[in-house]
C-alpha cells in the first residue's frame, strides 16, 4: 500500500525590484498614509543606522548591527502590528523596533552597554533585544500562551535570523506553537548571512519557510525587500492569529549590504559583485519609484522626510550623549525583586570602593 | 490533617495554589492526565481542566522557554522537569534569561517562575535518574535554588517559590518523596525563603546538609548523641542565596562543623560553605571543616550508588575526625 | 509573483494485519531465511522481554523498557544493517541491539545497573543505549561525519521514538546531515505515546516523516508493524547512504503495546479498547501468518525456536545472574584514561570504607 | 621565532596539530572562510581544506554533540563555541555523554574531544559577550576544564588538551587574545595539563588565581612588592582537576592566601580552592583566606563591567588587610 500526503510553501512579491507591480496589488498598495508610514519607517531607520555607526567608530557607543538593506521586513512587520500585540525581537529588528515604542535614545543606550536602554516602561510588555541567537522562540510561545490564556485580542510576533532557523529552539518553539495553536507569527528576516556563514551552509532545505511543515503549520515565503509584500502577509499572519487560525512562520527573503556588526569585516567572506547584485533589490528605492510612479510622493517630501528624521535622530543622540552615567550599584539593585542578605555585603563593598576612588 | 509524604506535600502545595492563584499554570512531561512520573500533580488536570495544566511536547529547554516567556507575561508558571538529569537543555533559558529579565529590563519586566525536578539518588532508578548537580545552578545570579528535605518544607518552601517574584529552581529530594510523613495543615502559609531551618540544636559541633542527606545527618546526630557528642543540625533549604548568618552564628558557638552532600565535591555548595567559614569564621573553628560528599565520578549506575553516597557512617566518621582534632 | 514549491511523503506497507500481501512485494519476501531471521529475532525479542520483566518484578533488575509490540522495527532495523555499520540507539531498541552483537548478558547488565552492559568490546563501534532523548542524534551526525570523512563504506543507524521527535536535538541533526550530506539514516519508532503524551499533543504536523522536509533531506512513513516493509526500506535507506545519497527519516508507525517501563502504569492514561484495537495490528502474528500461507512456516519450526530462544535465554539469564558484583572503585577506574592527581585520595577513601565494612 | 599573541598561539598550537595528526578536525560558526571571529582559527580552511575544517550551522548543542560523536569514532574534533555565553546549550552534552562515554561503556569507548570558547568580559562587547562560567563546567565529573593565561601557555596547553584522551573544555581569556605578546617556538612541545605554574615565587602570601585576572594578580604583585610584601603568584591554569599540591605547599610556606578570580562568587573554583585549604591547609593558616571575585550578579552590560571585575587595587587591598591580619 502507497499513499502520498503533499505539501506546499508558496512565494509572494507584489512590486518587482525596479519597483514595478506585478500582478493585483493589495488595498495597502493605494493608501498613501501607509505606504508614506512605511517608506518614512525605513528611510528612519536607515540614518539611525548611519548615525549609529558614526557613533561606534567614534567610541561612543560598542558594537552595533545595521539593518541596510533589510528595512522593508522591519517596516513592514512594525507597521502590521497593534499596539497591543507583542514584538519579541532578535537584534537586528531596528526598523520594527522604532516603529512601535523604542526611541532611538534607547537602542544607543543599549548598544553603548547600559540595561537602561531596555527599561522605558513606554515599551509596555514588548521584549528586550535577544542576543543569544533563537532563545527568545520559546519565550515567544510563552508569551503567546499567556495571551490565548487570558483570551485577550492580541498577537506575538516573534523575529529571527536565517541563521537562527537551524538551532532547536526555533524548531521547539514552531513546534509548540502548532501543538498548542498559538496567536505567534514568527518572521524570518532571511538575509542569506549568518556572519560569514552563508544560508547554503546553514540548511539543506529549498525554502526556510518549509520548516514549518515539521511543526504542521503554514510556511510562506515573501520577498522581503518588498514592503509591500512584508506589510501585507504579515498583517494577514497576524490577523488570521487574532482570529484564532494559529501560527504562521514567514520567511522575507533579503539581503544584509552591511557588515554582520560594526566589528565584522564582510569582505572577508563574500564577494564584491554579490553585494552589487544585491544592491539592486534595495527595497528604499523600491517603494519610492512605485511611490513616484503613483505621484504619491515628490523630491520635496523626499528632502522634508531626510531633513525632519535626521533632527530626531540628533536630539535622539544628544539625549543619549547627555544621559547620566548608570550607578555602579545598579548592577545590584535590579538583580531580585528584594536584594538577599547576603548580597548586602557584596554592595557595601562596592559602594565603599566607589568612594574610595573618588 | 492527616499525615502525608512529601511529594503529597508538593502535590498539596500545587493545588493549593492553583486555587488561590488564577495567575498559576503548571506545564511537564506527563504532568497532566498521568499526574507526574512521581505523582506530584496528581489530581490537577481534574481539578483545573488541560488549560491550566499542561502537557508539553518533549523538550526541557522548550519547557523552559516557555515559562520564560508566560512568566515575563505575568503567569506564574509552575515547570515540571521530569527528572534532573534532563534539566541540562533547560540551563541556557535559566542562565541566559530567566535570572536576567528584571536586571536588563529595570524592573520593566520580571520572570516568577518556578523550575522543579525530583533529584537525588538512591531509589535505584536508571542512569542518567540520579544527579545532584544543584551547584549548577546556585552559581547563577539572580536565581534562588530552593531543596526542601520534609512534607513540611515542602509545603511550605513550595508556596513561597511560587509566589516569589523571581526565578526558583526547586530541587525535590526524590528519594524523600515517601521516605516518611508528617502532619501537613494546608493553611496556604508560606516558609521563608533564604534562610536555614535548624532542626537540632547541639553545641559541639555544627552539621549543615540539604535535601536527602539531611536524613543520614540526623540520623548521624542521634547516633553521636549516644557517644556524648551534641550536633546541631541545619537544614540549608534555600540554597541560594545561603543564610550564612545561621551557620556563622551556630559554628561560632560550637567552633567545629562538617558539611554533608550528595553531590559531587568540586565546586559545589558544600565549597562555598566551607569557603564563607574560611573566611568570615575561620578565627572560630577549632578543628579544619570537613565536607562529607559524593565523590568527582559520575553518579554511578544503581548497581554501585550506595557506595557513591555519603551514609550515616561517613558523616559520623567525619564528626568523630572533627571531634579528635586537638 | 507567486511561486510553490511541493514536497511530500509517502506511506509504503507490504503486509496486511492479516499477513495477507497487499500490491507487489520486494525480493525478502521469497527469501525464506531472510523471513526466518527476522521472525526469530521478534520471538526472541518478546520473550526476553517477558523475562527481563520478571526478573524486575523479582528485584534482579531495575526498571526496564520492553518494545512489546514493535518488534518489526528492531528486527527489520538490526536485518537490514551490515555489521560494519553503527546503530546509535535510544533505550527501546532491544531487537535491534539483540540482532546486533549484544547479549542478554549485557543488556542485562544494564538494566540491572551496571556500567559493564554496554562494555562488551565485541559491540565494536556501537553506542551504548541513551537515556536522555535525542542527545545521541547530533552523536549519530558526528559519528557519520568520522565514516565519511575517512571514506568507509559504512552507515549509521540512529533510532529514537516519536517524543524524541519533539526535541530540538533532532532537528539540529537532522539539519545537519542534510547540510553535510551525511551516510545517516534515523529510524522513529513511533509507537503512538511518550510516556503518557500522545503523539496527537507532540506536534500539530500530520506525519513525523515530514519533519524532514524542515532538513530537506527525504522522509518516509511505514508500516512499523510490517517487519518487510522495515526490513525492505530502512535496507534501502541504508543502501542509498552508503553510496553516498545521503540521509533519510524514516516514520515507523507501531504502538507501545505494554506499559512505557515496568515504572509505568499505562491503563493511568489510555483506554483498553485503544490497546486492543492495536493488538490486532501485532507484527509477530503478522509476519508468522505470511509465512504460514507460504507453506514457510510449521508449528514444529514454532515450537523448536520458542524452545531455543527460552534456553539461550535463561542460559544468558544466568550469566547475568553469577556475574561478579561491581567493584566499587571502578567508578574511578574509567572515569579518565589516567586517574588524575586529586582523585586518588577519593578513591582511597572508597576502598579503605569498603574494608572496614568488610 | 617572532613574538606573538595569545591568540595566535592558539592558532599556531591548532596549526600545529593539524599538520601532525590527520585524525584532527575543527569545526564551529564563522571558523572557515572567516577565521573565527577573532581569528583563532585563521588560515586553517586554506591549508586543510573543508573537510577537516568545518562551518557548522548555529546551533551549539549540535556542535557538541557532533563533536561528541566524532570523538567516540576517534576523530579528535577541536570544536569552537563562539563566545561563553553561547556555551549553554552545549553543556547537556558536557555532562551527559563527553563526560561518561568511557565510564559508562568502562572503557570501550571515549571521547577525546576539546570545546574551545572565548570567556571573559573586559572587551566592551555587547551583552552575553563577557561570561565566565567555568565553575559550571569544573562541577562536572569526568572532563577537564583548562584556561591559558600566556601565547606561551596558550601554546602548551591547548596541545596538551587536543592531544588528551578525554574531554578537555578550553577556555580562552579573550581580553588577553591580544594583550600582550610572548616569543613562542612551535615545536610541538605540550604543557602538562593537572597542574598550576608558579610564575613568581615568594614567601609572604599565595595569591591564585587564572586567565585575564592573573594580569591584575601580577599588577599587583609587583605593587605589593614595592609595599615590601614579597607574593607568590600560582597560575592555575586547569581549573579542573585542581593541583592542589602545588597550592598547600605554597600556602604552607606563606602562610596566606588571596584568590582571585573575575567570574561570580557563589560555588565557584575559589571556593573550591578555599575549602580545600580550610581542610587540608587549615593549621598553616596565619590569617583568613580572602577572594577577590566578581559579585553574585548578572555581569553587566559594558558601562559597569569595570565595576564588575576584579582590578589592581581590589587585589592589593585584600592582600593588604591579609597580610595585617594578626
Ligand atoms: C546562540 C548564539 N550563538 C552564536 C552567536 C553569535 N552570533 C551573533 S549573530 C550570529 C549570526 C546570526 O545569523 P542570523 O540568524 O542569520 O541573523 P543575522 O545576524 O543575519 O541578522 C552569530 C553566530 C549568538 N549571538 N548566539
Ligand atoms: C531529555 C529527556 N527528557 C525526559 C526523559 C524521560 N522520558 C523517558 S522516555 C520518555 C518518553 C519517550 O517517548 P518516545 O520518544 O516516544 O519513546 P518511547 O518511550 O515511546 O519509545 C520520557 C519523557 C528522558 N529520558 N530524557
Ligand atoms: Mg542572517
Ligand atoms: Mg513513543
Amino acid at each position: 500500500m502507497n499513499q502520498t500526503t503533499t505539501f506546499s510553501v508558496e512565494y509572494h512579491r507584489f512590486l518587482r525590484p525596479d519597483g514595478e507591480p506585478e500582478g493585483d496589488l493589495p488595498p495597502l498598495a493605494d493608501d498613501a498614509e501607509t505606504l508614506h508610514a512605511l517608506y518614512k519607517n525605513m528611510v528612519f531607520t536607515r540614518l539611525y543606522d548611519e548615525r549609529a555607526i558614526a557613533l561606534q567608530r567614534t567610541g561612543q557607543i560598542g558594537t552595533f548591527a545595521s539593518s541596510l538593506g533589510q528595512e522593508a521586513i522591519g517596516a513592514g512587520v512594525g507597521h502590521a502590528m497593534q499596539p497591543e500585540d507583542i514584538i519579541i525581537p532578535s537584534f537586528r529588528e531596528n526598523g520594527a523596533l522604532l516603529f512601535r515604542r523604542f526611541r532611538v535614545r534607547d537602542l544607543l543606550l543599549y548598544w553603548g552597554g547600559d540595561e537602561r536602554g531596555m527599561a522605558n516602561p513606554d515599551l509596555g510588555d514588548d521584549f528586550p533585544i535577544c542576543v543569544p541567537i533563537s532563545t527568545h522562540t520559546t519565550q515567544a510561545a510563552g508569551v503567546a500562551f499567556a495571551i490565548k490564556y487570558r483570551q485577550q485580542p492580541r498577537v506575538v510576533v516573534c523575529l529571527l535570523g536565517d541563521g537562527g532557523t537551524s538551532k532547536g529552539d526555533f524548531y521547539e518553539a514552531i513546534n509548540l506553537a502548532g501543538a498548542w495553536n498559538l496567536p505567534l507569527v514568527f518572521v524570518i528576516n532571511n538575509n542569506q548571512w549568518a556572519i560569514s556563514v552563508p544560508r547554503s551552509l546553514q540548511t539543506k532545505s529549498e525554502t526556510l519557510a518549509q520548516k514549518a511543515i515539521a511543526a504542521g503549520i503554514p510556511g510562506i515565503q515573501i520577498d522581503g525587500n518588498d514592503p509591500i509584500a512584508v506589510r501585507h502577509h504579515v498583517a494577514e499572519a497576524i490577523e488570521k492569529a487574532r482570529g484564532g487560525g494559529g501560527p504562521t512562520v514567514i520567511e522575507a527573503i533579503s539581503y544584509r549590504l552591511c557588515h554582520h556588526t560594526t566589528a565584522d569585516d564582510a569582505t572577508r567572506y563574500r564577494s564584491d559583485e554579490e553585494l552589487e547584485a544585491h544592491r539592486k533589490l534595495d527595497p528604499v528605492p523600491r517603494l519610492k519609484r512605485f511611490m513616484e510612479a503613483r505621484q504619491l510622493w515628490s523630491d520635496e517630501q523626499e528632502s522634508v522626510l531626510i531633513r525632519d528624521c535626521k533632527a530626531e535622530i540628533e536630539q535622539e543622540v544628544q539625549h543619549y550623549l547627555d544621559s547620566a552615567p548608570p550607578k555602579p550599584e545598579s548592577m545590584f539593585d535590579w538583580l531580585y525583586a528584594e536584594l538577599p542578605q547576603e548580597l548586602h555585603q557584596q554592595r557595601q563593598s562596592l559602594l565603599v570602593r566607589e568612594s574610595s576612588n573618588d | 490533617m492527616t499525615d502525608i509524604t512529601l511529594v503529597e506535600a508538593v502535590n498539596l502545595a500545587l493545588m493549593h495554589e492553583m486555587e488561590h492563584d488564577p495567575e498559576m499554570v503548571v506545564l511537564g512531561q506527563d504532568i497532566g492526565v498521568n499526574g507526574g512520573v512521581f505523582r506530584a500533580t496528581v489530581g490537577l488536570l481534574e481539578k483545573f481542566g488541560n488549560e491550566r495544566v499542561l502537557d508539553t511536547p518533549l523538550a526541557e529547554n522548550m519547557i523552559a522557554g516557555t515559562a520564560v516567556g508566560m512568566a515575563v507575561q505575568g503567569l506564574h508558571p509552575v515547570a515540571e522537569i521530569q527528572f534532573m538529569g534532563f534539566i541540562y537543555p533547560a540551563i541556557d533559558q535559566m542562565v541566559s534569561h530567566a535570572s536576567r529579565m528584571r536586571n536588563r529590563t529595570r524592573g520593566r519586566l520580571s520572570c516568577p517562575m518556578v523550575l522543579r525536578a525530583p533529584y537525588g539518588g538512591g531509589i535505584h532508578a536508571p542512569e542518567h535518574h540520579s544527579e545532584s548537580t544543584e551547584a549548577m545552578f546556585a552559581h547563577i545570579p539572580g536565581i534562588r535554588v530552593v531543596i526542601p528535605s520534609s512534607p513540611t518544607r515542602a509545603y511550605g518552601l513550595l508556596l513561597a517559590a511560587i509566589r516569589d517574584p523571581d526565578p526558583v529552581v526547586f530541587l525535590e529530594p526524590k528519594r524523600v518523596y515517601r521516605l516518611m510523613k508528617q502532619a501537613v495543615e494546608d493553611n496556604g502559609e508560606a516558609l521563608p525563603l533564604d534562610t536555614c531551618f535548624v532542626l537540632r540544636p547541639g553545641s559541639d559541633i555544627t552539621l549543615v546538609s540539604w535535601g536527602a542527606m539531611l536524613h543520614e545527618t540526623q540520623q548521624a546526630a542521634e547516633q553521636l548523641a549516644g557517644e556524648g557528642i551534641d550536633a546541631e543540625v541545619i537544614d540549608l533549604a534555600t540554597i541560594k542565596p545561603i543564610d550564612m548568618q545561621t551557620i556563622l552564628e551556630s559554628v561560632g558557638r560550637t567552633g567545629r562543623c562538617v558539611i554533608v552532600q550528595e553531590a559531587a565535591r568540586t565546586c559545589s555548595v558544600s565549597a562555598e560553605i566551607a569557603a564563607r567559614l574560611a573566611e568570615e569564621g575561620l578565627m572560630s573553628l577549632f578543628a579544619p571543616i570537613r565536607r562529607v560528599t559524593g565523590f568527582d565520578t559520575v553518579m554511578p549506575m544503581f548497581r554501585l550508588e550506595g557506595h557513591y553516597m555519603p551514609g550515616t557512617e561517613r558523616i559520623v566518621q567525619a564528626v568523630r575526625q572533627t571531634m579528635e582534632f586537638a
